[in-house]
């Protein structure tokens, strides 16, 4: 366990470091929800009712950029081989690093939130609370998948282009239930659904966070 | 012997026979009439789709397991197949729904995971081609083999929820006696075709892979070196 | 589905378009695999 | 129950038979028999290419061999990798730590990886004289300091093996001199891949001569050198 909080303070501890690419995806993310808007045009009603939608989609195009570097900074400096020896067990190695990519993620979204608000016109009528929720498990959604797929990848010359075409299919399920939660949540939720669309979700993650933690071992030893 | 060339000699037969029944003999369908015939083309092509897709996740968790080339062509020659038949069932799917739902395409929860299934299983291909190395590209595909083999249900119900909380569509689900018939034996046939064709990929996959790894020669063990003497 | 005199009449040409895709993909597939396999002997 | 059973003997630190590493078409190497006892050093002279670097990866289990048999410290690196890993370290070419964090955060976040005590960072930094820089990050150190850094890590690990690959190169003369000095005093079994025969070889009780990744020769360090000129001809 002290290796898994050991990998993702290290991974915290870069990204502060290089926090120049922080602010980078964030300032992609939002660039992403202004594209939406321009291309979906002025009409308030038509923005708000989709703001959810412009939203995940932000953060599903935003994380195959953030997933790519995240093992970048392994391979770049073939630190990889020196966790690997030292040794670093493959599960603490991943749910060091996704844990790191949830919270990067997470932040991101966390960091998209006003913009969506003000930029669609949006009020939260359910507790906002429940909002944060949603981020955080279709953070996770993304993350595990994601963390699998950039180590699979990692080593790979077409990895920028590998990785979305990999992963987005694969987060559909993640994309459906993260989107419909957050609609209900901003647009109300008479029939009270909320809870069955969170439930898919943890679901979603609770299958994808064991699954990818068994096969990751396989992936770093190839 | 090349058992899979009668095999698939057999299920070309069947085949034939399946849609011959399907089309000329079989009673219409009561709503769609004569359109609900490509249900003897459609239907057994999702099946053995699904199955070649079931043999990749099996021949995945042994190629993972045992580390050997035998599992990985077969990986690679099912997801093929999987493959090739998924976009065939994709084609047959949108020309089915133009006249009975008047579209191109639906979100019918069956299509749609057909369509992610598509694009998940084409990118276990693309990723198998891009690696070099023999023993990453085995593990490579084996991994991406059974994620998007565990994604299949995942999606389809999600999807199921995501469309059922609209209104559900007559999916064509129980079948009348007079077309069973035809559909199983179009279903084996395509089956026994589909079995054929995988075989004879894995046969040229796995020649391909034993050219690739195959170890060359081991140089022989040089004469030792007698050195002078040192003093 | 159940038998019965359809409500679409015709659409055969749907049905025929189907029936010619899927032969000829099972026909080409068949064709290369086996030329590959024979040729990777 | 008569005395209990003595003592195994203690196993050999490497073990290997055969050992064989090929890339596609290409044996790196091929055909070494090697045994290596606790506390014995060992030298591995040969021209570049040889497949010194690639051999010591195997060793060092980063590199699964295609054939043959390796056991360290009596186990299999395959069934037991983290049992056998956790006594091996390896200094290679590549720096392989994290560019963006200091040197102190380099050695502090491996300590904890290896469950090490964090408190000797401080003193492994002095004593491989890095404590000057040890806040900046190991981007703006020179090849030399970073393998300064590297050796830390080794002294770090405290590991009953150590696979030492060229740790002469990019050093200046003083700090061979000080590379020799940690070198001479590395407890475990140390094996070096490296071109400085006499310097490396002073170090060493025993040496084996690859070329074309074939072991060549193995025999007492003092003839490496004789060793190298009967294969490769003396400079002139």
């Amino acid at each position: 366990m002290t290796q898994l909080w050991a990998v993702l303070r290290k991974d915290l501890l870069i990204e502060w470091r290089a926090r120049a690419h922080g602010v980078a995806l964030v300032s992609f993310a939002i660039t992403l929800l202004l594209l939406f808007s321009f291309a979906v045009g002025p009409n308030a009603n038509v923005l708000r009712a989709h703001a959810s939608a412009y939203l995940w989609m932000g953060l599903v195009l935003t994380s195959s950029l953030q997933l790519a570097r995240s093992f970048q900074v392994e391979t770049e400096s073939n630190a990889l081989d020196t966790l690997v020896l030292a040794p670093v067990s493959p599960p603490a190695l991943f749910y060091g690093k996704a844990l790191s990519n949830t919270l990067q993620l997470f932040g991101v979204g966390l960091v998209s939130l006003p913009a969506v608000i003000a930029l669609y016109d949006v009020e939260v009528k359910e507790p906002a609370g429940l909002l944060l929720l949603t981020l955080i498990l279709g953070a996770l959604g993304l993350a595990a998948p994601g963390t699998l797929y950039a180590g699979l990848t990692a080593r790979l010359a077409a990895r920028q282009l590998m990785l979305p075409l990999l992963l987005f299919p694969l987060v559909v399920p993640c994309l459906l239930a993260a989107v419909k939660a957050t609609t209900l949540i901003l647009q109300g939720d008479p029939m009270d659904q909320i809870g069955s669309w969170l439930t898919l979700l943890a679901c979603f993650d609770a299958l994808y966070w064991s699954l990818c933690g068994v096969l990751f071992g396989k992936v770093i030893d190839a | 012997m090349r058992w899979e060339l009668p095999l698939t000699a057999l299920g070309l037969l069947l085949l034939v026979v399946g849609h011959g029944i399907g089309l000329f003999v079989a009673p219409p369908e009561a709503m769609m009439g004569d359109v609900g015939r490509i249900l003897y083309a459609h239907v057994p092509t999702a099946w053995v789709a699904l199955v070649a897709y079931l043999a990749a996740f099996v021949a995945a968790v042994g190629s993972l397991w045992s580390g050997r080339f035998t599992w990985d062509a077969a990986v690679a020659a099912t997801v093929e197949v999987g493959v090739v038949l998924n976009g065939l069932l994709l084609a047959q799917g949108s020309i089915w729904a133009r006249p009975t739902w008047g579209v191109y395409w639906t979100w019918d929860p069956r299509l749609t995971t057909t369509a992610v299934m598509f694009v998940m299983f084409v990118g276990v291909l693309l990723l198998r081609s891009l690696v070099e190395v023999a023993e990453r590209r085995l593990t490579v595909t084996a991994v991406a083999g059974i994620v998007a083999f565990a994604n299949v249900p995942v999606v389809y119900f999600s999807v199921k929820w995501w469309r059922t909380l609209h209104q559900d569509f007559s999916s064509p689900e129980t079948v009348s006696s007079p077309m069973v018939t035809p559909l199983r034996i179009a279903a084996f046939g395509m089956l026994f075709v589909a079995i054929g064709i995988a075989v004879m990929r894995w046969r040229a996959i796995y020649a391909a892979v034993q050219r690739e790894t195959e170890s060359p020669a081991l140089p022989d063990m040089p004469a030792p070196l007698k050195l002078p003497e040192v003093p | 589905m159940t038998p019965g005199s359809g409500m679409i009449t015709g659409g055969w040409g749907f049905v025929w378009a189907v029936y010619g895709l899927t032969w000829t993909v099972v026909i080409v597939y068949l064709s290369v695999a086996w030329s590959l396999s024979r040729r990777s002997k | 129950m008569d005395s209990p059973l003595p003592e195994p003997a203690a196993a050999p630190v490497i073990e290997a038979a055969g050992l064989c590493r090929r890339f596609g078409g290409r044996w790196a190497f091929a055909r070494v028999d090697l045994r290596l006892m606790a506390g014995e050093r060992l030298l591995i002279v040969g021209a570049n290419g040889s497949g010194k670097t690639t051999l010591l990866r195997a060793l060092s289990t980063s590199l699964p061999p295609t054939e043959g048999r390796l056991r360290l410290f009596g186990m299999d690196p395959v069934a037991a990798p983290e049992a056998v890993r956790s006594r091996v370290a390896l200094l290679s070419h590549a720096v392989g730590l994290y560019e963006d964090l200091s040197g102190a955060q380099n050695l502090s976040l491996f300590a904890r990886l290896m469950g090490k005590e964090p408190g000797r960072v401080a003193a492994l930094l002095e004593q491989v004289g890095l404590d000057p820089r040890r806040a900046d990050p190991i981007r703006t150190y020179s090849a030399g300091m970073r393998k300064r850094l590297c050796v830390a890590l080794v002294l770090l690990k405290e590991p009953a093996l150590v696979l030492l690959d060229e740790p002469f190169a990019a050093l200046d003369p003083k700090g061979m001199d000080q590379m020799g000095e940690l070198i001479a005093a590395l407890p475990g079994a140390v094996v070096i891949a490296s071109h400085q025969v006499e310097r490396a070889g002073a170090l060493c009780s025993r040496a084996m001569l690859l070329e074309g990744g074939l072991p060549r020769w193995q025999g007492p360090a003092r003839s490496a050198w004789a060793a190298w000129t009967a294969v490769h001809g003396a400079r002139e």
